[in-house]
């Protein structure tokens, strides 16, 4: 059965070249089976071969299928060829899983778009780009995989357009990430240079063989690879483009920048995990991106009006988490957390494509309101999504996940207090804003009409994402609810398992942990609830009150409260939102592009067309490597 | 010395390009026919191309000083004759439509080919100037060939004074390295370079000799009539100026001065450093906000110029076999690109203009199609060839260690990314101040069907060989084996 | 006959070729520029045969033969050049044809 | 002799400098001749009496030839580009100047003697057909291209004389003359 692992890949890349080159001739239906079908097709495939993988693991817990040597360049051999282990069994899944539902969902809400059949080219081609990049068993077949899913990314993004807005937005997209990819190339270089191969395995090996820990180059490697995955996971200093990438259709959202592709980054330091447990003090640069990055994206969360752009950035803060517990050592919960993560995100930004489609294209949450009663399948499950996000104790797969990552940050040897301290923050503000969303769109009253109803193709992937949203999450239970995590034994197999031997692993091992999260949590809800609902106008007078002092002060000066709050939480949600508006980074990639054309304006004005300019530029060369040759 | 019967058959395919060209000037004398002309042309490239196993059956063997024709020197003129038949069969269409006669025109071909071919497999000062002035003299006839057209003339005006004065440089700096070591031979040549030291006269000579070199190849600072030569050009032309002229001098380049990449403090090294990152950098820049597409292209093959002078500084066989890859690669994407212009040119010009190109995936999806890949390919896209090109340019870059060039390699070929996707974009996005397809339309180009499928052959070869490039890696490999190596 | 130096012949070869890259960089009668070129031809020729001279060897005289073949051949299709290019820009100065640019 | 040197020498460098400077192409050439004559007599001097007499023949003789047919096809006088002004100069003759002394600098580090002996027409012409004999095929295919070319642009030009035919030639290309025969169009405005 693991003969079959070619399969997956390739049965969307058959579907890519059918779609190509039938285009036109394919009615809308034609495209619709070839492109969801094959990914369909894929998914059995998937189902199948990790199923046999997980039932009986092959020896060494893995498996390798070597295609054909790719080229033979100095003793590099790079081979087009597929590595399975747990961590990629996982990422499999989720790929071909939640990616079949979202082709599925796709086949309605694109139905009248003119692009149809172009749709599904990019998203089976964007299918097959990230399985290549999660089965490659070479970090070349790998980069192949993380270009391809960019590029695909950036087409999508930029799929209606007509709108240059969303053009601008698909190419920030794919400079934004360049940046990584750059970090990630020389990373490749590096580890090539020095270990000589490229072959993940083998290289990790190696790195282990020939490196001390914590030695420069480790260190070094290890940063270049984080770089890569910042650049991809949207992580500081490179989160701009996400929110920007909201500007494609709802799907797109869901798949890439949610489940799937936005996730690379954490699969990269996942997959290298050998390497990173050789530098430490790159280990810590990924936890301080994690929590900095949690932490900035929460707060710009919660100050959205776009409903898909706050979605977001409750992505890219959730991603934090996943790099935040990758950067403490837990490796497992990071991957737990990105698999709990790819069902209920996706979910969350299926169920906003239904409201925005319901309501014309409404993106403003404030001029949404009531939709409880009118859209009842999609308010039960964004629910269940925003629930799974604000990591709703016992019921839902998010609380699992996220409260292993946050007792990973105090508990293993590499986290703090301070780390634990951040992510709790952390997931204080997920729950208020992911309730914020239920809260302001699902009650009170309408604003906009409901124009259309969502039909079985969209409302079948978000029950079943729902479903996954709660169950998913029972696989690895805490030790002080019971002895039942076969996650954690399946990815024991692959990655180091998460060592409690951090100063406070007693406590966060223990149920007084989890209490404080689910006391957060609650809270959370709660004071989401009456920010949203009894006290909505107070709210928004406060929010957008200049002086904000004398009127918290009246507001909620019997609490207490008043004065931590405004602290706490307007002044850095001000600053932080403002922040976030003006992009530092955008500068920076400004300023790139308003050198690269001062060059060109230059040069080209020097391309005057005058035969004697032409000879003296030649001239002047000669003189000048001559004078060079004279003086030596 | 006498030259033996065996030497001839050695000698083969040069024999057989001239015999081509000598055939089509008789066969126009007396009876003009453009189809004869194209058959006479085909079958001297393809004896040319056949003979090459003749020689390589042959030992590999010096014919008088001037010419060695091994291993290395039968790829090279292969790759120069199956580029010229591939222009040969773009022109066909084109020159159809040009209103001019067409003979003269294969037989400059077919003698353009021979210089290409006998730098290929030069040894000697005389072989290479001769060598180098077949082919310039030929393309001043080529590039002016439209004589009608008043930017042939300007570009052949540019063309012809640029390469008369650079020949002066290349002439005395030969004359100058004759005076100081009296070697006029390549491995005379080679050796003085590996002892060069701080024989100031030599090296003088050697930067003049560069000159000529760099002219040809058109890298920074000889790099300025690049754009108006292949915008006055007609299509074809420019796509043998860019291809063939480029790749005779480069293989030429490899076999006199190899050992310039084993001393990286010497003067000519740094010169050629600096060289290779103004190419680089200048090239990219300067196609970033163009117009025109052949100007485009002119740009972007400067800079690709600059990467494969990177290859030529790496030290080692991994040198030799990055630059014998990538100008196959270069080779296969710059026809296919300039295939495409010449296939979507209606008779009064090229089409050249970024406009004519604006909503060509849907009015000529299989031209759109093969442009997208070739740029692609050029940008250096996985699963293409000019991904492997410049990966094993960038191995055998960071294998010398020669960071300074590999980094700005790499970072300019982002900026490269640019005025690709740009063209990329401008095919397939329309616009919405846009109402239907480009505000002029380009008149349908008649006859270009086999210019389409030379395109798709194009195509696949440099998809199949992005995917499986071994055995072309093995053949480049072992062709550059044969060189002296330090 | 041997006091005629290497070094000066080669410095009155070196001194023609200035001349004539000064008259290139300079003038802008396209047949005055072909002269030009003519001109540092015949010095890099006669640094060939000066060359040949210093190593008593008759290579240096048959370079200077080829470079001569290279000069008709670049006279004869530069001055057929010319006559068109007077047709096309109604005169002959260099300095006209830049109308392709940037 | 090496007095004999030095004048054609001085000869030399002082026609040519007239060479560039004129702006009369006539004398221009001429000195251009004179010139070339006395870079003949450097030839002679420096022991290689064969290519002396070639330098006249072939340089002076055949290649000013075309140049003066050139100046007469054309009446080149009436198309001649303005005077160049003398701070036209400055930039070239700077840039030109450092590149001579560069040159200059470099050669006079050492001196190298001259062998002496003269290398005569028997002795090239061996070099010629003996080890140069490729050479000399591919020159005459170097001849032959130039022929060919030359032939191919001169020709249309002649029958471009004058502005109108082009026009005519152009119009018929755009399609709104008549074509008759595809590849003789041009000449067919002619007829």
């Amino acid at each position: 059965m693991l003969s079959l692992l070619w399969l997956i890949p390739a049965l969307p890349a058959a579907g890519f070249v059918l779609l190509v080159l039938l285009n036109r001739r394919l009615g809308r239906a034609g495209a619709a089976w070839i492109g969801a079908g094959s990914v369909g097709l894929s998914m059995l495939a998937a189902l199948l071969v990790c199923g046999s993988f997980i039932v009986s693991p092959p020896a060494g817990d893995a498996c390798r299928q070597v295609l054909w040597t790719w080229m033979d360049v100095a003793g590099f051999t790079p081979a087009i060829g597929f590595y399975l282990d747990a961590v990629s069994v996982v990422w499999v899944l989720v790929i071909t899983v939640v990616g079949f539902l979202i082709h599925l969902y796709s086949t309605e809400h694109m139905e009248h778009d003119e692009g149809f059949t172009r749709f599904f080219t990019y998203l089976n081609l964007f299918v097959f780009s990230m399985l290549v990049l999660v089965l490659a068993d070479n970090l070349l077949l790998l980069y192949l995989g993380w270009e391809g899913v960019g590029l695909c990314s950036y087409l999508l993004i930029a799929f209606w357009q007509k709108d240059p807005q969303n053009v601008y937005s698909g190419r920030k997209a794919f400079i934004v990430t360049r940046v990584g990819d750059t970090a990630l190339i020389a990373g490749l270089f590096l580890l090539l240079t020095q270990l000589g191969t490229l072959e993940i395995q083998p290289l990790l090996r190696a790195a282990e063989q020939t490196w001390a820990p914590d030695s420069t180059v480790a260190v070094v490697a290890a940063l270049l690879i984080l770089g890569g995955a910042v650049g991809k996971s949207a992580q500081v200093p490179l989160q701009t483009w996400l929110p920007d990438a909201m500007a494609g259709p709802s799907p797109v959202s869901a798949l890439i920048h949610a489940a799937t592709m936005v996730t690379a980054g954490v699969y990269l330091i996942a997959r290298t995990t050998p390497l990173f447990e050789l530098a430490g003090d790159a280990r810590l640069a990924v936890a301080l991106v994690g929590i900095v990055t949690l932490l900035i994206a929460g707060f710009s969360a919660l100050v959205q009006h776009d409903l898909k752009r706050a979605l977001a950035y409750s992505t890219i803060s959730q991603i934090g988490y996943m790099i935040l517990a990758l950067g403490v050592s837990g490796w497992e919960a990071g991957v737990f957390h990105f698999g709990t993560h790819a069902f209920f995100k996706a979910l969350l930004f299926l169920g906003a494509g239904v409201v925005i489609e319901a309501l014309a294209g409404e993106h403003d949450i404030f001029k949404m309101g009531g939709l409880a009663r009118k859209l009842p399948a999609v308010f039960v499950t964004f629910t269940v999504g925003a629930a799974a996000l604000a990591a709703l104790p016992f019921v839902t797969n998010g609380f699992y996940s996220k409260d292993l990552v946050i007792s990973t940050t105090l508990g293993t040897a590499d986290g703090n207090v301070w780390l634990y301290v951040g992510s709790i923050l952390g997931a204080f503000v997920t729950t208020l804003y992911s309730f914020r969303l239920v809260w302001v769109v699902f009650f009170g009253e309408a604003h906009t009409e409901v124009t259309r109803r969502p039909r079985w193709r969209q409302t079948m992937p978000l029950w079943v994402l729902a479903v996954f949203s709660i169950i998913t999450g029972f696989l690895w239970l805490p030790a002080w609810i019971g002895a039942f995590h076969p996650l954690e034994d399946f990815l024991d197999t692959a990655l180091p398992p998460i060592e409690w031997t951090g100063r406070y692993a007693h406590f966060a091992e223990s149920a007084g942990a989890a209490f404080v999260i689910i006391l957060i949590v609650y809270g959370g809800i709660f004071l989401s609830y009456l920010l949203w609902v009894p006290w909505r106008r107070g709210t928004h007078a406060f929010a957008a009150s200049p002086v904000v002092r004398p009127l918290a002060a009246f507001w909620l000066g019997g609490w207490g409260f008043d004065w931590l709050y405004e602290r706490v939480f307007v002044r850095p949600v001000k600053w932080f939102a403002h922040w976030a508006r003006h992009d530092l980074v955008d500068y920076v990639v400004d300023g790139i592009a308003w050198v690269n054309l001062a060059g060109w304006r230059t040069l080209s004005a020097g391309q005057t067309g005058r035969l004697r300019s032409y000879v003296a530029v030649a001239g002047f060369g000669v003189v000048l490597v001559l004078a060079v040759v004279v003086l030596r | 010395m006498t030259v033996t019967w065996g030497d001839l058959l050695t000698v083969s395919p040069l024999i057989a390009l001239t015999l081509a060209a000598v055939a089509v000037m008789l066969a126009a004398a007396f009876f003009r026919s453009h189809a004869l002309a194209l058959g006479i042309t085909l079958g001297g490239l393809a004896a040319a191309f056949g003979t090459l196993f003749v020689a390589a059956s042959r030992a590999e063997r010096d014919v008088t000083p001037l010419v060695r024709m091994d291993a290395y020197a039968l790829l090279f003129i292969g790759l120069l004759a199956a580029a010229a038949a591939v222009v040969v069969l773009f022109s066909w269409g084109y020159l159809d439509r040009f209103r001019v006669h067409p003979e003269e025109y294969y037989v400059l071909l077919l003698t353009a080919t021979l210089g290409g071919a006998t730098l290929a497999a030069s040894t000697h000062f005389a072989s290479f100037f001769l060598g180098l002035e077949i082919l310039s003299v030929s393309l001043y006839g080529l590039i002016v060939y439209a004589v009608y057209r008043d930017e042939a003339v300007e570009a052949a005006v540019k063309y012809l004074v640029l390469a008369g004065a650079t020949s002066a440089f290349l002439v005395f700096g030969m004359a100058l390295v004759y005076a100081q070591t009296g070697t006029m031979t390549a491995a005379g040549v080679s050796d003085l370079v590996a002892g060069l030291g701080d024989d100031v006269v030599a090296t003088i000579g050697l930067v003049m000799l560069l000159v000529g070199i760099g002219f040809k190849l058109a890298v920074v600072p000889f790099h300025m009539w690049t754009p108006d030569v292949y915008e006055g050009a007609p299509a074809p032309v420019t796509a043998y100026v860019a291809t063939v002229s480029k790749g005779a001098v480069f293989a030429l380049l490899l076999r006199f001065l190899l050992p310039v990449s084993s001393d990286q403090g010497s003067t000519v090294f740094l010169a050629l450093t600096a060289v290779a990152i103004a190419s680089m950098v200048a090239g990219n820049l300067l196609a970033l906000r163009q117009d025109n597409v052949k100007r485009i292209l002119a740009y972007s093959s400067i800079a690709h110029l600059g990467y494969l002078l990177v290859a030529f500084l790496a030290t080692g066989e991994r040198a030799g076999l990055a630059v014998g890859f990538y100008l196959i690669a270069y080779f296969a994407t710059t026809l296919a690109a300039f295939g495409v212009v010449t296939v979507l040119s209606p008779p009064d010009r090229d089409a050249d203009r970024i406009d004519d190109y604006r909503g060509l995936g849907s009015r000529r999806p299989v031209p759109a199609a093969v442009f997208t890949v070739v740029l692609l390919s050029l940008a250096g896209m996985p699963l293409t060839m000019g991904f492997i090109g410049k990966f094993v340019i960038v191995t055998a870059g960071s294998g010398a260690a020669l960071w300074a060039m590999v980094i700005v390699l790499v970072a300019t070929s982002t900026i490269g990314l640019y005025y690709y996707t740009r063209l990329i974009v401008a095919m397939y996005v329309r616009r919405r101040d846009e109402a239907g397809p480009a505000a002029t339309p380009l008149p349908a180009a008649p006859g270009g069907t086999l210019g389409v499928s030379v395109l798709g052959v194009l195509t696949l070869f440099l998809l199949v060989f992005g995917v499986y490039p071994q055995p072309l890696l093995r053949l480049v490999e072992h062709a550059v084996s044969v060189l002296p190596w330090p | 006959m041997a006091s005629v130096s290497l070094e000066h012949a080669l410095i009155l070869a070196a001194i023609l070729f200035a001349i004539g890259f000064a008259g290139l960089l300079t003038r802008r009668n396209l047949i005055v520029v072909l002269a030009c070129i003519e001109i540092m031809l015949n010095a890099a020729g006669l640094a060939f045969v000066a060359a040949g001279a210093r190593w008593g060897q008759a290579d240096g005289q048959v370079m200077f033969l080829f470079v001569l073949a290279m000069a008709g051949a670049e006279v004869a299709v530069g001055l057929a050049i010319a006559i068109r290019f007077r047709q096309s820009l109604k005169g002959l100065d260099v300095d006209d044809a830049d109308r392709m640019r940037g | 002799m090496t007095i004999l040197f030095y004048i054609a020498a001085a000869v030399a460098v002082l026609a040519t400098l007239l060479v560039v400077t004129r702006r009369n192409l006539v004398h221009a050439l001429l000195y251009l001749v004179v010139s070339l004559f006395a870079v003949a007599v450097v030839f002679y001097t420096l022991g290689a009496p064969f290519v002396a007499a070639l330098e006249v023949i072939v340089y002076a003789g055949a290649i000013m030839m075309l140049f003066v047919f050139a100046v007469m096809l054309l009446n080149l006088q009436a198309a001649s580009p303005p005077r160049v002004p003398w701070t036209a100069w400055v930039g070239p003759a700077v840039l030109v100047g450092v590149l001579l002394a560069e040159v200059i600098y470099a050669l006079t580090i050492e001196t190298q003697p001259l062998a002496g002996a003269e290398v005569g027409a028997t002795a090239v012409s061996e070099a010629l057909y003996g080890p140069y004999v490729l050479a000399v095929e591919l020159a005459s295919m170097l001849l032959l291209a130039a022929l060919v070319a030359a032939t191919h642009v001169a020709a249309r030009a002649r029958e471009d004389q004058t502005a109108a035919s082009v026009e005519r030639g152009r119009a018929v290309l755009h399609g709104q003359g008549t074509a008759s025969e595809p590849g003789v169009i041009v000449e067919e405005g002619d007829a």
